[in-house]
């Protein structure tokens, strides 16, 4: 009885095992990653054909997480769907937000106050630096160290109560507004981001010592999971995978969305296209965040305007027809929102690219040949949040 | 029929294997507590608070929890392996406790092969992880159970060899022998004339108890817990307690080999024992919650380029400066 | 001035766009069978596949693929219009590996057909719901092309393009539909 | 050489690394704790004040039992998650006397006011459960009678009970606070 399973039939698995098992060479074993498994981060499943601990194949299954963000959009009016921005990417929402309120604004040709752009700066590179934090720690949990993450949630805490007092909220942000954000910066909030910066400089080197100078860590991400130039063009990947390639493509500089032009910052590049690349350019990132965020909060005392711009269209708006993309830089890459609008209050169509989505795609081409314990090492430097890839 | 030394033999032995089980169970929880406050309190949070003063019942709790679980085999799971393999795991150990010296009179046998007979039996434990792994019908506990049957052959050579050095030097597999023949104070220990030893000892003690940053077997992150992913309920909690009694051996013979062993400043004793054996779990512990843990081929090539060598190198080392 | 980069490829229609109204800066409409070549010179461009999506509209599904380029900022939509029956197209993923998910998602959603894929199995959608397309519009719904977007600044077009952004000139028929459309 | 070196020597001065991880964590060992033991301390009221709890109604200046709630309903259709409920309050019923009353009075040719609607809703439900606290229906209040509460502690055993009544919920916080006003007297 017990010994009838070691054949094919009853567990030989599911849809998406049998298709992949279909080309499945011999003597190798097809392990089902996920959607239950400590390093996938939630529900992604990745079958992979492994030769010993090698892998000869791999290949990522979605959907667990699948919500249909796309046709939510079109069953809601325009301001209705921005609390569904929060939620597509937990990790740094804000981006989304922007890009979702970006494409309408430029659907209605609306130019938004001052100050208002300088709270969408302050407040989204605040949330990328609890989105790299998030990532810092959980990567480094991947790769078996258990104590980094708790000192990331140290800071990470701190700033979640900086962004909680503009925005009500400390992970699922709904803050923006087509026109402005909803709710002005208060003095303490700025005094919290002042108090912040100096302490979370001096947290950084500690950050190095523990981990990015580990001997351990350095081998186990050095010279894994090459995605190279090439490969990333060809997938489409962006953000921090990318100038872990060695491109300085940044949405911020390249093709500059709202007040960032102003802002003297620089983009990390590594050139090994590694994860070891992808990692010290997410690290070289946190500073330049916080660069940013200072001269932002320099600006933010003689900006003109309110936080939102005067009788800002209500969620009942009616963009006029037409198509817009809009892309910001996300804490994970390029994050595109593109919005057909047939002039009623309810989108006609709304298509969200997600930086994750692409950028995991390339990671079934960038495992093969590498051991099990490297395929979790190239994952977590990608930085997935499983949410986006299935919006 | 039987005379009556053999008759006091068993008695003793009797006495001692309980004693041992007692042993083994009392620092399980003094352990398992130790962990958890010390790693809470590395990441600055107070570890286990709520049963008990400071949570000191919290192991007692947990092993209550342990127990009243489930006890759960996979279907085409071999049952019989499946079960076995939790005892032969946790069994050996009982026997590793009785030639280790915990104090000047403090000895369950004093055997004369005392250290060979801990090395002999601790290898029985990679058995029982192969058993696990093979038993439970899970992918992911075959990968476990291959990683930890490469890892324990691999580090048990350069751990043999650097405990070759110390009889070497000593002239004696018995363990109340070795300690006695150092001093009392850390100069005259073993870990001044053997470093290099005590270092390779050190390293091979954390592959071969699968302790972070070697714990491949079971590591959480890739193979979701390795060899004993499909165990529940104390089938897990006997691993469980091996893992940590391992550790107390490993340790203790590492206090007895090349920290003088009952020998200390003002009165040898088992205190002294103690605090040493308890020194090197706390940086066990130390270790565990600071390092990522290595990759698999890392792991090996650590063994094979790095320790064997290095182990080699010092025994004959040893040996040339011994003949002088 | 046309757009460079597709010179040797067969458009239907290249319009310039306002970046600051649409943030795309080229439209391009194709017919089907030069959406490869297309990519194909996009890719020794050194362009990049940003996504691809599908739009329901009265006129056909319109396929829509957004490419950009890192070094300067350009975007460009290539837009592929395709019969509302048995809506198939070559696929890119010869040129664009990126392009397989897209297209496996854009045929859970839209039903569209992408020959050549090596794998189009659903991709977000359960496998048990493979005839089930969500973003489908209901008939009422639906909208003409020339209702949701502009053309742009029409660099060559053909008639057939152009027809679909012209004012309805048959005003009986389409007049009715589009006051059906708005009263629903 | 560059081969030994990089192959035997670099291995181990990386080694150091590892004691400065130990440093690291041996330095935050001795630090104080930074977590918040949390039945037993809380954290300042200052950080919980901006927190976002459920929506909840705001009582009007002089009647604080009272929303200023006027039931224009634009909380409710512009709720993404439809999670408001608000039942507008009906007319009074005339007795038969003041029909009458009313009768005769239209009947002399006077100008006849029936009696309106009170303002106030009759019931404002709101469903936790569906809320996902975009304040949409804040923004959108023309009277502000609505604001985000600050409870964070709250925890229900069953999903029923994150049904909450606001006008309920509203009189009792009008209880346990007494006005301004009342104090002064």
């Amino acid at each position: 009885m017990k010994r009838q399973y070691a054949g094919t039939d009853p567990l030989a698995g599911d849809f998406y095992t049998r298709q992949f098992e279909k080309d499945r060479g011999e003597h190798t074993l097809v392990v089902n990653m996920g959607p239950q498994h400590p390093s996938t981060h939630g529900v992604l499943r990745i079958v992979i054909e492994i030769d010993g601990e090698y892998i000869l194949r791999a290949d990522p299954v979605l959907g667990y997480l699948h919500r249909m963000q796309e046709k939510m959009g079109e069953v809601q009016t325009w301001g209705q769907y921005i609390p569904n921005m929060g939620r597509v990417d937990y990790g740094h929402p804000l981006a989304w937000n922007w890009a979702y309120v970006g494409a309408v604004e430029k659907l209605m040709g609306i130019q938004v106050p001052e100050r208002a752009e300088y709270i969408r700066v302050i407040t989204c590179e605040l949330n990328r630096l609890t989105s790299h934090l998030l990532w810092w720690g959980a990567y480094i949990l991947d790769l078996g160290a258990f104590t980094p993450i708790m000192y990331s949630f140290d800071d990470r805490e701190m700033l979640l109560d900086i962004l909680q007092r503009p925005t009500a909220s400390r992970l699922t942000y709904g803050y923006f507004r087509v026109g402005g954000v909803r709710k002005d910066l208060d003095d303490r909030c700025i005094e919290m981001i002042k108090a912040f910066i100096p302490r979370f400089r001096s947290r950084l080197p500690m950050y190095k010592d523990l981990v990015t100078d580990n001997i351990i860590l350095r081998k186990r991400v050095e010279d894994i999971g090459i995605i190279d130039r090439d490969m990333c063009r060809r997938y489409g990947c962006s953000g921090p995978v990318l100038r872990g390639a060695g491109e300085p493509y940044d949405l911020r500089r390249c093709e500059p969305y709202s007040i960032y032009d102003r802002f003297d910052f620089e983009i990390p590049t590594e050139e090994t296209a590694c994860s070891a690349g992808r990692y010290l350019v997410r690290m070289a990132e946190m500073e330049q965040s916080l660069r940013i965020i200072e001269q932002a909060v320099e600006g933010l005392a003689h900006a003109e305007g309110g936080h939102i711009m005067p009788k800002a269209p209500k969620p009942s708006m009616k963009p006029p027809k037409g198509e817009a993309y809009f892309a910001v830089e996300g804490a994970r890459g390029k994050v595109g929102v593109y919005a057909v609008s047939e002039g009623k209050k309810v989108p006609y169509r709304i298509k969200l690219r997600s930086p994750s989505y692409s950028n995991l795609h390339a990671f079934a081409e960038a495992a093969q040949g590498t051991l099990l314990a490297d395929a979790v090492a190239t994952l977590g430097s990608l930085d997935l949040i499983i949410p986006e890839i299935d919006r | 029929m039987m005379n009556a030394i053999d008759v006091h033999m068993l008695i003793r032995l009797i006495i001692a294997v309980v004693a041992a089980m007692a042993w083994v169970g009392i620092n399980a929880l003094v352990l398992v507590y130790c962990e958890r406050k010390f790693a809470g309190h590395i990441q600055r949070r107070p570890g286990p608070f709520e049963v008990g003063p400071h949570g000191i019942l919290q192991p007692l709790a947990d092993g209550l929890k342990l127990m009243g679980k489930q006890l759960f085999r996979p279907a085409g799971a071999d049952a019989f392996l499946f079960w076995l393999a939790p005892m032969l795991s946790l069994l050996p150990v009982l026997l590793l406790f009785l030639p280790i010296p915990y104090g000047p009179m403090l000895t369950a046998m004093n055997v004369s092969l005392g250290i060979l007979l801990i090395l002999a039996f601790s290898s029985l434990n990679v058995l029982a992880l192969l058993l696990a792994g093979w038993s439970s019908n899970n992918k992911w506990g075959i990968l476990g159970a291959a990683r930890a049957v490469s890892q324990s052959v691999a580090y048990e050579i350069p751990l043999l060899l650097s405990v070759l050095a110390v009889t070497f030097m000593t002239g004696s597999f018995n363990l109340s022998a070795i300690s006695t023949s150092q001093g009392a104070w850390p100069w005259q220990w073993n870990l001044m004339a053997q470093p290099l030893a005590f270092f390779i000892y050190l390293v091979s003690a954390f592959g071969e108890t699968n302790r972070a940053p070697f714990d491949l077997a079971e590591a959480e992150s890739e193979l979701t817990a390795g060899f004993h992913t499909e165990y529940s309920s104390m089938g897990f909690g006997l691993f469980f307690m091996a893992e940590y009694a391992y550790m107390v051996v490993v340790c203790s013979v590492c206090t007895v080999l090349f920290l003088g062993g009952f020998r200390g400043p003002v009165a040898d004793g088992w205190w002294w024992f103690l605090a040493k054996t308890y020194a090197l779990l706390f940086l066990m512990i130390w270790v565990r919650w600071t390092y990522p843990r290595v990759r698999f081929d890392q792991l090996l090539n650590i063994n094979w380029k790095w320790l064997l060598p290095l182990a080699v190198f010092n025994l004959l080392a040893t040996a040339f400066v011994m003949k002088l | 001035m046309g757009l460079k980069v597709l010179q040797g490829v067969e458009t239907l229609c290249v319009a310039r766009c306002d970046p600051a109204k649409t943030g795309q800066h080229w439209s391009v409409f194709l017919a089907p069978q030069a959406i490869v070549p297309a990519a194909a010179a996009l890719s020794a461009a050194q362009y990049s596949l940003e996504d691809i999506l599908a739009l329901d509209t009265t006129d056909g599904l319109l396929v829509v693929y957004h490419f950009n380029a890192w070094r300067f900022d350009e975007r460009i939509a290539l837009k592929v219009l395709l019969p509302r029956e048995d809506p198939a197209i070559p696929s890119i993923t010869s040129v664009f590996q990126g392009a397989q998910w897209h297209e496996r998602e854009t045929r859970d959603f839209h039903g569209i057909v992408f020959e050549g894929h090596p794998n189009l199995i659903p991709l977000l959608m359960p496998a048990e719901d493979v005839d089930v397309h969500p973003l489908l519009k209901a008939d009422k719904a639906r909208r003409a092309i020339r209702d949701i977007m502009d053309a742009g600044e029409i660099v060559s077009c053909t008639g057939e393009i152009a027809a679909l952004f012209a004012p309805p000139a048959d005003t009986s028929a389409d007049a009715a539909r589009t006051d059906g459309g708005s009263k629903a | 050489m560059s081969a030994f070196r990089q192959n035997v020597i670099q291995p181990i001065i990386d080694l150091w690394s590892l004691i400065v991880g130990l440093k690291v964590t041996g330095k935050c060992f001795s630090q104080k704790l930074i977590t918040v033991h949390y039945p037993r301390e809380t954290i300042e009221d200052e950080d919980l004040d901006t927190y976002g709890g459920h929506v909840e109604l705001v009582g009007k200046p002089k009647d604080p039992a009272t929303p200023k709630c006027i039931s224009c309903m634009m909380c409710v259709t512009n709720c993404p998650s439809r999670c408001l409920k608000v039942v507008k309050a009906k007319a009074p019923k005339l007795t038969a006397e003041q029909q009458e009353a009313l009768a005769e009075a239209k009947a002399r040719g006077e100008k006849v006011k029936k009696p309106r609607a009170p303002k106030t809703p009759q019931k404002f439900i709101y469903d936790y459960s569906l809320c996902s606290l975009c304040a949409t229906c804040i923004e959108n209040c023309p009277v502000h009678s609505l604001r985000f509460s600050h409870t964070m502690y709250w925890a229900t055993t069953s999903r029923e009970e994150l049904k909450l009544d606001l006008l309920a919920r509203l009189r009792r916080q009008a209880r346990r606070k007494p006005r301004p006003a009342a104090k002064e007297s």
